[in-house]
């Protein structure tokens, strides 16, 4: 299972903060962000960021673990 | 004894923040503090109150990562950093972040840093409460 | 009402000072504040501590200009500085200053350009007392 | 008569706060600067700046008026 989670505008773009996804194996950042992006386009229209494991990365060619947690993130408008 | 970085729903007293500071050393002779709060008033539009949601262990692990490179960056003493989730209101305290030093110009410029290396690195989130509805505000740039 | 420019033998408090300078103005997003402490050690030497002389009509005069200058030139809202004069101990407050503004570059930018100019066109002298003996300070360059 | 300031190393260096001269008329604030670094050659070896009235000048030749507050400084030191 892949954890995948929403904050601020992203969340409330989706209704929902988080969604479970099948792992797969061989799967992909890239896979998941387009099969997420197919379902939810106006929230991914607003995703600059994506983290794993509550890291930054921009590698989305990286393969995913089973139980990861991924986050999808709007601009930062903290402070 | 509070932790050096927070994320909180309550608010927080700077003068507290700073006797904490100062008690880690004798040798601090600077604190530089930046303390953000909730406008009334943002891109035209009255504010009553901003809502923040985080990605909370990220945010936290990014502010002790920023909070020692500064450290090391600008030969400081200590440093703290505090923001508040939740809904906050106009005239409210929103983040505080505070730096001591041996002298003055690291203290300042390590408080200069922290504010805008949070900014950009810290998966926060504001909306603003008005009359005309909800909005996240989206940043410049 | 306490004013917002001051010499004083008595410590202050930070959270007052800048409560006042946020009620100024529901615009107030930032507030930028500098303290400045006496340290236990200078050039070698343990202090225990120290006694402040000032000028202090003259001294008054030019923090009263050098407030009006920096809001001026910053855009701020409000701007407090105050120091103390008499005897202070290692690790007692000596100076503060607070700018606020409606953003952060212009209270923080404000708040170093005021301590910066205190040290330099503030008649106050400070007097180190250690273990060797008491030794006016004489600033670098 | 002429108020003269001494503080913090001038006051100390000489051993007194103030001193009154007697007012001269086109007396230069050269000429008092003159006069008190030879009786105080070692406190006018750190002054550093003058003020006439509480207002910082370079101008040595400026003539006093009578009743002229002037204060003879070493280099600031506060903050």
């Amino acid at each position: 299972m892949i954890k995948v989670l929403f904050f601020g505008p992203v969340a409330d773009t989706i209704g929902q903060r988080s969604i479970d996804i099948e792992y797969r194996i061989d799967m992909s950042l890239q896979d998941l962000r387009e099969s997420l992006a197919q379902r939810f386009p106006q929230a991914f229209g607003i995703v600059a960021f994506t983290a794993v494991n509550g890291v930054q990365t921009r590698n989305m060619r990286q393969l995913l673990a089973d139980r990861s947690e991924i986050a999808f993130m709007a601009k930062f408008s903290g402070g | 004894m509070r932790a050096s970085v927070r994320i909180q729903h309550e608010d927080f007293s700077q003068d507290e923040e700073i006797a904490r500071l100062k008690t880690r050393s004798q040798r601090t002779g600077a604190v530089a503090s930046f303390l953000g709060c909730a406008r009334d008033f943002s891109e035209g539009r009255a504010v009553s109150e901003i809502n923040f949601d985080a990605y909370a262990d990220m945010a936290l692990a990014e502010m002790t990562v920023m909070r020692e490179q500064a450290i090391a960056m600008f030969t400081l003493i200590d440093a703290s950093i505090v923001h508040r989730l939740g809904t906050v209101k106009s005239g409210d305290n929103i983040v505080f972040i505070a730096t001591s030093a041996e002298h003055r110009a690291e203290a300042l410029e390590g408080c200069q840093w922290l504010i805008d290396e949070l900014k950009r690195r810290v998966p926060i989130w504001k909306k603003e409460i008005t009359p005309d509805g909800d909005f996240w505000v989206v940043p410049h740039a």
